[in-house]
């Protein structure tokens, strides 16, 4: 069978090598000293899982959500509210914060897809601005200080997450393994109706698909990916807040997938990864490391349409 | 140790990069003027960018702490920002001079041996406003703070000492830009003075529609310090007039530590200090005479602790010492945005509100030893 | 007599697959040509080519005496070319006397020049719904706009791209007498259509394409008389 | 007779001021087809978006193999058998011919919940799908990106899109529009084909297509049904020739 | 509740709503027209802010001031079109949202270079400081009242040129079917750019206008920005009657909702919920009348085209 343009190879070629540098990357990071990038590292694979999870309604399902901070930040504060009730049982937090991410996603989505492109955009953004407002304004919740974990989850199985280089291992393993399902997922029967509702959804829904029940399955699938990586942030800084949820957070992660590559699978990790490189490496330079960071976004808009995977495989694709 | 490594991390990009720049500008014009040196030692300072942002902050202090192994953090302007980047300083037992941030978590309960604080806790100005006008004999006050739990805060610590009657008590939104609906409602309370807690430029955004709505004319404003402050001066101009507020320190208080303080701030960077810029000086005073009282030994904690909670250094404000919470004991003033002889608009300071006045937290502190 | 177009060695591509291998074709001014042949074998290329909007890779096309193969579209539109497209392409946001009245112009300085009274008057379904978004109209409706459209620009040289697509026969019927009656008034007109019964009672002449070359270039006569010919190049 | 399969009654839909859809009424029998004819703007499209369930009628009954459907939504209706095609091409540009079709068979060819297994690796389906194809008389392109067909082709498509979900009933709109004469002749021997087992309702401006095809036409003018009857009735007709057909049906003839 | 006080909330209502109007009628411009998402509107807002500020400053008048302003940051508005910008309006939105956030990460900063990170003071003519009475007991600040009235004028303008002229015609048909509107002889990179240009001005009004009332400061284009998108979103994206409508409703809506919302939770719930709910509630309001909206009504109040 001819390869279609809705596949997705997880392309082992590439992968496993880099799969194979990002397993020893602790390894290198403790020989040379620099255990400190460990937890960038950490940092950089969670984001590119939200990101991932954004992908996958953005770029394979066509639903630009304007929102999906919220859902991370929804997965964070499961983590700290339970932490603060004093359970720290990763095993019961991270699946409940996949659970609030996909729950509450279904909650926005079944309201939000009843509308189209920059009318969807915008009320996905609403609905993560009210749940901003709410958090923000409960002392409860920490308000705008947020809460401060004391401890990472714990995991039990002789791993100790307080370690960084245990917790990068948790968390490459997760990432892992969640975007080999969203592969599986694009490429299985469910994939191919939701790129082809992005390709065309009326007529989808002429021959028969009930559209809207796949876009709001796949966009509760994403609340829960984002809910876990949201969980897995809130472990990483060891803090939660606020500010995971506001607006420009979500453009952040909407930023990192379309440079990475929308609908390319690695996309949102790439993306995530770049992004969050760039800004350390600038910020590093001058305090106006953002005239830099703009002026490298502007260049891969002009240079490389579809981003940045886009220009490894030329221009196969026409719009 | 052969020198001294100060991590700053202050906010330097996005709409509180004015504040987090006055910080560092005073902390490095104190450097200066210490001939580069924090205790006899040659002092190297990391200037980074928390972009108000707790997660990436708390990122990048974890740099701070590992990578570069300072000696010192300092430069934090927000309080959530603060109580982000904590916990990792404290692990790391890494002191921590916090140069404005002062939440009241970290004035009470969670008191640490290694946080200091040379500003103020945060509910200290408002405290201070209370009293002035319950001194005044305000009679009906209106209240007006963000929704959230700092301006809630900002409002009971104001009422902690004024115990008039309050004709309107208003949270606004962090976003809002037009203060038409409340400025309509002050207005129908007939309230006889307003205090605002609304930092950044919401507060200047406020004053101007104040000004602009005739209203200055029957009610008297009243700010916490930052409010009305040389940089909010110099944004709202002549609306400012008459703008009372309260502050630990003004740039006309009669010392000589703050005389050259300001001349030299003056002269250096061409526009006039901020109440930010004088707590990032005392900052890096107050490492000074911490470390040259070790001479030098940062390995000490228990010594270097000793010696910062001595506090053996001039402030630029006059009185200053710490209290068991490490947050500090101090007066507290009462100014008044005025001309002065040349006709330029500034605060000039008229009295006195709280002396040696220290912080409603303290005794939910226990401070381990 | 003048010659309004001459499209000498016309070579197309898309992307990398070329589509038209050297259209020739040359109208006089006044007259009425038709292209004719398959689906796919490259029509509405030439159109699009000749318009500008696909611009040709090799080739010359003259038009008034000036070439214009290297000109942008809208200057060779401003010139007096306007075309009825294939698919209508109506202006979904316009209403639809806006659609008519948006790029009107008297690019020929005729007498009887068009104004939309005279386009309501062909097509009254169009007055009854002129306060309609375009896209809110008919299929058949939305072909007699975008024919409306085309000649409010009193152009020199009318293009129709599958003329009578989607139009019921009544007004189909219309659409050739009009054509007709523009042909009389001077009007130069190049036209595809299936009703090639009909095409050989408007037109003067006939070019018959094939994967994007000239196979036969007649007048309607010599077409008549050749069955054989259009069986073979266009079909029943 | 049997009863009808399609049997649309006292049907209405309004645009604001406009009756698009007038009190329409007729019926379809099972393995005709049936025609729909009228002048621009009469209504046809209208009638077809309501019978597919893209619009939702102001009042009256669509009833389908006996049961009201007039209020479920298009794929309830699709899965019930009664399947559209569209005036203005709709297809997935991006996707090959064969993928396109592929896909109208996997809407009626089991569950798409299915979040595991490679879709890709589903021979049979493809193999439908390439059948489909053929009978359209697109086989050689089966490779083709759909968006770079020519005009004529992307027709083609467009029903073998509606097609391969094997419906019972069939709505097409204007399948011959923009093909040449070829094309429509091909078209036509495929509907030829599909009577008996499909029922086809057929929207259709080439008056020599609908004579040679239909069982039966019904004429709409206006939103309302004026005639229906065999094309001889209809051809005869003087209402349906003083309001569409002009002299094109001795033409045609 | 007495009537001047229901009277001046109105007010503020219209004059808030008319302010986010100015922004939001060229947003909904260029995205409308040119289906151009444009995040960088905001910039333009704040260099427009600052220009009229820097040049209010300097000439010592407010008026010329504003007129150089504006012009300036049309100039800098048309620069960046031909530029930058034009090579995104036929890109999809995603691309248009990275480029056009990259411009304003650098608007920002080259802004914070140029005048610093200290807000800028930019102050009303000095005739139009103070408060006008209306009516006995009641009056109302002058320059609000300005910005009213300038509001009206600009909205009704507007909306001429977009729906009566042959200019605003071939400009929706550039938006609709460039190709076709290519095809029909309007050069479409032309008027583009001159929609460009109008936008800018229209920001360039609004954050000149708005300077003397609001903090001039960097990032002062990002919160208003989002409230625009609001606004054009409830009004149907592409129509200038659907923005009016719109931003005078999220105007009024704000404003009632901080003035009423703590009356009818206090009324309804009791003080001790109202003070914590109240003031939560009032600030999403906004939020939740465009879902409310967008709800009922999935493409706007108005919706432009579908
Ligand atoms: N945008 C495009 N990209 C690539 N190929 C194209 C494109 N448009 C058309 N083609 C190809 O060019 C060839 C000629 O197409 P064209 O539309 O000119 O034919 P036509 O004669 O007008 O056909 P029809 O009668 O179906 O309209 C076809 O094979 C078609 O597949
Ligand atoms: N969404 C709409 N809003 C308002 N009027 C509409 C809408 N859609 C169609 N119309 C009008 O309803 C009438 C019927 O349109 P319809 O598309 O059903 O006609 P039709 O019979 O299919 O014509 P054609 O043969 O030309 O395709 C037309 O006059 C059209 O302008
Ligand atoms: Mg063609
Ligand atoms: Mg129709």
């Amino acid at each position: 069978m001819q390869r279609s343009v809705f596949d997705h190879r997880l392309q082992p070629r590439f992968m496993l090598p880099l799969l194979a540098l990002l397993i020893a990357f602790p390894l290198i990071a403790q020989a040379t000293g620099e255990d400190f990038y460990i937890g960038v590292a950490s940092r950089v694979l969670v984001f590119g899982l939200a990101a991932a999870s954004l992908n996958f309604i953005l770029g394979f399902g066509g639903m630009v959500s304007f929102g999906h901070a919220a859902f991370v930040g929804l997965g964070a504060y499961t983590v700290g509210l339970l932490m603060q009730q004093g359970i720290s049982s990763a095993w019961l937090a991270w699946p409940l914060a996949m659970l609030m991410g996909a729950v509450f996603s279904l909650l926005v989505g079944a309201i939000s897809l009843r509308t189209q492109g920059v009318y969807f955009i915008m009320i996905t953004l609403a609905f993560a601005q009210m749940l901003y407002y709410l958090i923000m304004s409960f002392k409860a919740l920490g308000g705008d200080d947020g809460l401060s974990l004391p401890s990472r989850s714990d995991i039990s199985l002789g791993l100790d997450l307080a370690q960084d280089a245990t917790f990068y291992y948790v968390v490459l393993a997760l990432v892992s393994t969640s975007l080999l399902l969203m592969a599986r997922v694009l490429n299985a029967r469910f994939g191919h109706v939701l790129q082809a509702i992005k390709e065309n959804e009326t007529r989808m829904q002429a021959i028969g698909f009930p559209v809207y029940r796949y876009k709001l399955v796949a966009f509760s699938l994403a609340g829960a990916f984002a809910g876990l990586a949201g969980a897995l942030l809130a472990n990483q800084g060891s803090f939660v807040g606020p500010g995971m949820l506001q607006w420009t957070q979500s453009g952040i992660l909407l930023i990192m997938v379309i440079l990475g590559g929308v609908g390319h699978l690695y996309g949102g990790l790439l993306g995530a990864a770049v992004f969050l490189l760039l800004e350390e490496v600038l910020a590093a330079y001058t305090v106006h490391w953002q005239l830099g960071l703009g002026a490298v976004l502007l260049m891969v808009v002009l240079v490389a349409p579809n981003g940045l995977l886009s220009l490894r495989r030329g221009m196969w694709s026409k719009r | 140790a052969d020198q001294v490594k100060v991590g700053l991390l202050s906010t330097l990009s996005g709409p509180g990069a004015g504040l987090g720049t006055d910080i560092r500008d005073g902390f490095q014009l104190a450097v200066k003027h210490m001939n580069g040196k924090i205790g006899n030692l040659p002092a190297e300072v990391v200037v980074v960018d928390d972009q108000q942002n707790p997660e990436v902050a708390k990122q990048t202090a974890e740099r701070l702490l590992k990578r570069d192994k300072v000696d010192f953090m300092t430069g934090t302007v927000f309080s959530n920002v603060m109580l982000a980047v904590g916990p990792a300083a404290f692990q790391n037992k890494t002191f921590f001079i916090s140069p404005n941030a002062g939440p009241s978590q970290y004035a009470g309960a969670q008191c640490n041996p290694y946080f200091f604080n040379v500003s103020q806790q945060n509910d200290a100005l408002h405290e201070a406003a209370g009293q002035t006008m319950q001194d005044k004999g305000f009679k009906r006050v209106a209240l007006i703070a963000p929704n959230y739990p700092a301006g809630k805060d900002s409002i009971a610590g104001f009422k902690r000492f004024y115990k008039g009657e309050v004709g309107m008590e208003t949270y606004t939104s962090l976003s809002q830009l037009d203060y038409g609906a409340e400025i309509s409602k002050m207005r129908a309370a007939q309230v006889d003075g307003v205090y605002i807690f609304l930092p950044g430029g919401l507060g200047v955004n406020f004053i101007k529609q104040f000004v602009g709505a005739g209203l200055s004319k029957d009610v008297t404003l009243y700010a916490p310090g930052f409010s009305a402050d040389e940089d909010v001066i110099r944004a709202v101009g002549d609306s400012m007039l008459g703008t009372f507020n309260t502050s630990q320190w003004a740039h006309d208080l009669d010392n000589a530590a703050n005389k050259k303080f300001v001349a030299d701030f003056q002269k250096e960077f061409g526009r006039n200090p901020s109440l930010y810029a004088s707590q990032g000086y005392d900052a890096a005073r107050l490492m000074d005479a911490a470390v040259r009282d070790v001479k030098g030994k940062l390995d000490d904690k228990a010594a270097l602790r000793k010696a910062i909670e001595a506090a053996k250094f001039e402030s630029v404000r006059g009185s200053f010492k710490f209290n068991s919470n490490h947050f500090p004991v101090q007066d507290y003033y009462l100014r008044v945005v005025s001309k002065d002889a040349q006709g330029k608009l500034t605060n000039r300071t008229v009295g006195t509100v709280f002396k040696n006045h220290q912080d409603a937290y303290v005794k939910d502190c226990k401070m381990p030893s | 007599m003048t010659i309004l177009l001459e499209v000498e060695g016309l070579e197309t591509c898309y992307g990398s697959s070329q589509v038209l291998f050297g259209i020739h074709l040359r109208m006089a001014a006044g007259e009425v040509a038709t292209l004719l042949g398959r689906n796919g074998m490259g029509k509405t290329t030439t159109v699009r080519s000749l318009l500008g909007m696909t611009p040709a890779s090799a080739g010359r096309v003259r038009f008034r005496g000036e070439r214009i193969e290297h000109l942008a579209a809208d200057r060779i539109a401003r010139m007096g070319m306007a075309v009825v497209p294939e698919g209508r392409q109506i202006f979904a946001n316009l209403t639809v006397q806006e659609n008519l009245q948006a790029f009107a112009a008297n690019r020929n300085a005729s007498e009887n020049p068009w104004s939309l009274d005279r386009v309501y008057q062909l097509f009254p379904r169009l007055a009854e719904r002129s306060r309609n978004p375009g896209n809110r109209l008919s299929g058949g409706e939305q072909q007699m706009l975008a024919i409306g459209r085309a000649l409010m620009t009193n152009p020199h040289l009318l293009i129709l791209d599958e003329a009578t697509e989607g139009l019921a026969p009544l007004i189909r019927e219309e659409i050739w007498q009009c054509l007709a009656a523009l042909r009389a008034q001077g009007q130069a007109i190049l036209v595809i259509d299936k009703y090639v019964k009909r095409l050989m009672a408007l037109a003067d002449q006939h070019t018959l394409i094939e994967r994007g070359q000239v196979v036969w270039q007649g007048s309607s006569a010599q077409l008549e008389a050749q069955p054989a010919l259009w069986q073979r190049y266009i079909g029943v | 007779m049997p009863p009808p399969l399609l049997q649309v009654q006292s049907l209405v839909k309004r645009f604001g001021g406009l009756t698009a859809t007038d009190h329409a009424s007729f019926a379809v029998q099972s393995g005709h087809i049936h025609a729909l004819i009228g002048p621009n703007g009469a209504g046809k499209t209208t009638l077809i978006h309501q019978l597919s369930g893209a619009l939702v009628p102001d009042a009256g009954q669509i009833l389908f193999a006996g049961e009201a459907v007039e209020r479920k939504p298009m794929p309830a209706r699709v899965q019930a058998g009664l399947v559209r095609s569209y005036q203005i091409t709709s297809i997935f540009k991006r996707l090959t011919v064969l993928e396109n079709i592929a896909l109208g068979v996997q809407a009626r060819d089991g569950s798409s919940w299915r979040f595991w297994q490679p879709a890709r690796n589903e021979r049979a389906r493809y193999a439908q799908a390439a059948e489909v194809a053929e009978r359209v008389g697109l086989a050689a392109q089966l490779q083709q990106t759909a968006g770079l067909l020519a005009h004529g082709e992307q027709r083609q498509l467009e029903v073998a899109l509606a097609l391969a979900t094997r419906p019972r009933m069939l709505l097409l709109d204007e399948p011959m529009a923009g093909m040449g004469p070829d094309e429509s002749e091909r078209m036509l021997q495929l509907l030829l084909q599909l009577r008996n087992d499909t029922t086809i309702l057929l929207v259709e401006h080439d008056m020599d297509a609908v004579f040679r095809l239909a069982d039966r036409i019904s004429t709409l003018v206006f939103g309302k049904v004026i005639a229906t009857g065999t094309p001889e009735e209809i051809r005869r007709n003087p209402d349906v020739r003083r309001a569409y057909l002009g002299d094109e049906a001795e033409e045609a003839a | 509740m007495n009537t001047i006080l229901i009277l001046e909330q109105s007010l503020n209502g219209l004059q808030f709503g008319l302010m986010l109007f100015l922004l939001a009628a060229g947003l909904t411009l260029v995205f409308g027209i040119m289906d151009m998402i444009n995040l960088a509107h905001g910039s333009l807002y704040m260099i427009g802010a600052y220009l009229v500020a820097t040049f209010s400053q300097a000439s010592g008048s407010f008026w010329l001031g504003l007129g150089l302003g504006v012009l300036a940051t049309v100039l800098v508005g048309v620069l960046l079109e031909y530029t930058i910008l034009r090579r995104l309006y036929h890109r999809d939105h995603l691309s248009q949202v990275m480029g056009t956030f990259a411009i304003l990460l650098m608007s920002n900063e080259i802004v914070r270079i140029i005048w610093g990170a200290q807000p800028l003071m930019l102050n009303p003519p000095a005739a139009l400081a103070g408060p006008v009475m209306l009516m006995d007991g009641f009056s109302y600040p002058a320059y609000r009242l300005l910005i009213i009235g300038v509001g009206l004028a600009v909205a009704l303008l507007l909306w001429l040129l977009v729906t009566r002229t042959r200019f605003g015609m071939q400009v929706r048909a550039g938006a609709a079917n460039r190709e076709m509107a290519t095809a029909m002889g309007a050069n479409v990179r032309r008027l583009f750019t001159l929609v460009f240009a109008l936008g800018a001005a229209l920001c360039a009004v609004a954050g000149g206008m708005l300077g003397p009332l609001l903090a001039v400061q960097v990032g002062m284009g990002e919160s208003i920005l989002i409230l625009a998108f609001v606004v054009i979103v409830i009004g149907g994206i592409g129509s200038i009657r659907g923005a009016l409508l719109g931003a005078l409703l999220v105007g009024l809506v704000d404003t009632a909702g901080r003035t009423l919302v703590p009356l009818l939770f206090d009324k309804a719930m009791g003080p001790e919920v109202a003070a914590n709910a109240g003031p939560a509630v009032a600030s999403i309001l906004i939020y939740v009348l465009m879902a409310a909206v967008l709800f009922y009504k999935p493409q706007g109040l108005f919706p432009a085209h579908d």
